[in-house]
């Protein structure tokens, strides 16, 4: 019984794991311009990833994968906003602006302030 | 279930694909290539349980340990260049 | 399913191949090839091969890309416009490609156990593995012991090719010269990669040792290993420095490591013919000759594993001193 | 700053606890000789781990008791605010309005910066441009993300992680 209910929540998770990645992915292409477009694969970075692991590890029951799975889980969500960080650091460094919506709207787009 | 979850890893590494070959600045490509790292990892976990060969997340493991110091690389080395643009407009 | 998923990479991987001829800038070209060296890895993986997709990781995730832009930094990333005629090029590559396409036809179907490949030594070592040496991964096997020699001229390869690098970049013999950067290099301001690096570098580290250690039993070995460890410090040299990498691990270690590593594999096969033994036949190391095979694996291991981390290191180091120059 | 001498001792033991574990569970296999090796890489790793400075902020050990429980809120916080982001994201209108945000961070020492950094980075809709000297620039999908981060919410947390 126990297993059943462990079953139908993995795969749950696993689904809206999958579910998250698409959508991650399709954000990439819809969205703007680059500092928007983070923010999607930051979703694919995060939920996606915690989603698909914890479904596998519930899948996998407590064993030594899942100890690598857990491992791996936790690299990724140490390393994947890290990544982000020195990325977007290096863009605004670089001196692209981001569009700030209305408090700083127009001009603030490639222009100098 | 697993299918489906790798599909849909696929078809996004496709999306991610995409979008580093459209750019259009160099900073997109890199998050792409970030994306597609995730992606990777992701896909490499999902498969080693499709296989049924759990010892294989090793090579998962690596890359997600290691994925990071490509970027990190990446922004050394407009830092470097940006100093360097620096060092020159101050000449 | 599974050839679908392969197929479906190998699609991939054309279309960023393509991609990278393609573009004239080289920034977008590296990067590119890291997308590329990610889909090779999963498909060496999706065919099985474990132990060569953790060397295109363990190689193509870090160590790559930073020498890529190390190379860059150097050279400029505008592709020289190029002279003359396409079409000669076109040509040959075209009656190349129909040549190679027609070569297939003769081809054994992938994974048909009847192929000759998999008539002539591959069984006799799948038989002979547990036998001789009692260890799980093959591959490692026939690295190490079955086919000693040729592992042996990979390390003395990598050895060259290093020698090689350093003396085309230059590098000044380590004195007061080499003692005075103007500037630290390194990332300044930037405590999330620095803090969260550090406290990923003894993890890094940790993993390669697995690496190096498990490779009798899981995909691994020791360059595989190497390039991890290398990655590693490589990671730490990114965020504090060069100078301050240098300081950790010195370049006398590095060399150190290269030389000490293609020694080690060197001398183990020495070792071997003074207990009476062929070289690099490890049976004689031990009482019993199955424990004496796997002792030998472990230390030519150890000697490969050092001699990539330490060749990996030096050659960073030397693009590294070589960018800091004017 | 001076790197050798001020690792503490039970700074050193704990890292040293934590990859034997981790050595111990990747590796799986209880032989004598494995385990010698492993012993072997984990003083190695600890090692060079001294040499490269691992040990010179002590912060990170005195917010260790309290990261589970941060953890947890910032899990439900990750939840949350993915969903938001997925809709965003699907919705034909794609109501976007990027914003933004300058926060001062409430936590002093480096490792408690680094978590909020991270924490706003993690959370979809929000991420840290640039953190320096314990100010931080976000970026925010819309406006009341932005407005949800300036009630200052995640950085009280990680704030408190360090109170003692």
């Amino acid at each position: 019984m126990i297993d059943v209910v462990l079953d139908v929540i993995s795969w749950v998770l696993l689904a809206l794991g999958g579910a998250c990645v698409l959508i991650g992915g399709i954000g990439g292409l819809r969205l703007p311009n680059f500092y928007t477009r983070i923010h999607a694969a930051s979703l694919t970075d995060t939920m996606a990833t915690l989603l698909i692991f914890t479904g596998m590890m519930l899948q996998s029951g407590f064993s030594l994968p899942t100890m690598k799975l857990f491992a791996i889980m936790l690299f990724l969500l140490l390393t994947g906003p890290t990544a982000t960080y020195a990325l977007a650091n290096a863009a605004l460094l670089s001196g692209m602006k981001p569009d700030s919506g209305v408090e700083r709207d127009r001009g603030a787009s490639g222009g100098v302030q | 279930m697993y299918i489906l979850v790798s599909i849909a890893i696929l078809v996004t590494m496709v999306l991610a694909l995409v979008r580093a070959l459209l750019g259009p600045t160099v900073y997109d490509r890199v998050l792409a290539v970030n994306v597609f790292g995730t992606k990777t990892v992701l896909l490499l976990s999902v498969i080693a349980f499709l296989y049924g060969r759990p010892d294989f997340l090793d090579l998962a493991l690596a890359y997600a340990l290691i994925n990071v110091v490509g970027i990190l690389a990446v922004l050394e080395f407009f830092q470097d260049r940006s100093r360097k643009q620096q060092g020159a407009d101050n000449d | 399913m599974i050839y679908v998923f392969a197929l479906f990479l190998l699609t991939l991987l054309v279309i960023t191949a393509v991609a990278i001829v393609r573009t004239t800038n080289l920034f977008v070209a590296v990067m590119l090839t890291s997308i590329f060296s990610l889909l090779m890895a999963a498909n060496f993986f999706i065919l099985d091969a474990a132990d060569v997709a953790l060397t295109e990781a363990a190689v193509g995730a870090g160590v790559t890309t930073v020498i890529f832009l190390s190379a860059l930094a150097l050279a400029g990333d505008v592709e020289q416009p190029r002279l003359g005629s396409r079409l000669l090029p076109l040509g040959t590559v075209g009656v190349l490609a129909v040549l190679i396409i027609y070569a297939t036809f003769d081809k054994p179907r992938l994974g048909d156990p009847d192929a000759p490949v998999h008539q002539h030594v591959a069984p006799w070592y799948l038989e002979k593995t547990p036998e001789y040496m009692d260890i799980p991964n093959v591959v490692t096997a026939v690295l190490s012991s079955f086919r000693g020699y040729d592992t042996l001229g990979e390390v003395f390869v990598v050895f060259a090719a290093c020698i090689g690098v350093l003396f085309i970049l230059g590098v000044r013999p380590p004195g007061p010269a080499a003692e005075l950067p103007a500037e630290p290099s390194g990332l300044r301001h930037h405590l999330i990669p620095q803090v969260v690096g550090r406290l990923l570098v003894p993890f890094i580290v940790l993993f390669g040792l697995y690496v190096q250690f498990h490779g009798e039993y899981g995909p691994g070995g020791g360059f595989q290993a190497g390039a991890i460890i290398a990655t590693g410090v490589i990671l730490y040299a990114l965020l504090e420095g060069e100078a301050e990498a240098l300081r950790a691990v010195p370049r006398s270690v590095l060399l150190g490591l290269v030389v000490g590593g293609a020694l080690l594999f060197g001398a183990v096969g020495v070792v071997c013919m003074l207990m009476g033994g062929a070289f690099l036949d490890y049976s004689v190391l031990a009482a019993d000759p199955v424990f004496g095979q796997q002792m030998g694996i472990i230390v030519i291991e150890a000697g490969v594993g050092m001699a990539v981390c330490g060749a990996l290191l030096s050659i960073f180091h030397a693009f590294a001193a070589r960018e800091g120059r004017p | 700053m001076s790197q050798h001498g001020e690792a503490q001792l039970p700074a050193v033991l704990l890292l040293l606890l934590v990859l034997a574990v981790s050595w111990v569970l990747w590796s799986g296999l209880y032989k004598p000789l494995l385990l010698g090796l492993g012993v072997f890489s984990c003083l190695l790793s600890v090692y060079m781990a001294l040499r490269m400075g691992f040990f010179r902020n002590q912060a990170m050990m005195s917010l260790l008791p309290r990261l589970p429980g941060y953890w947890w809120w910032l899990l439900r916080e990750i939840a949350r605010s993915s969903v938001e982001v997925a809709r965003i994201i699907l919705k034909p209108s794609m109501p976007i309005s990027p914003t933004l945000v300058e926060l001062a961070s409430q936590a002093d020492s480096e490792a408690g910066q680094v978590i909020l950094g991270n924490s706003i980075t993690l959370s979809p809709g929000t991420v840290t441009l640039d953190l320096h000297e314990g100010k931080l620039l976000v970026h925010c999908l819309t406006r009341d993300t932005a407005r949800e981060l300036q009630a200052g919410e995640v950085s009280r947390r990680a704030a408190a992680l360090e109170r003692n």
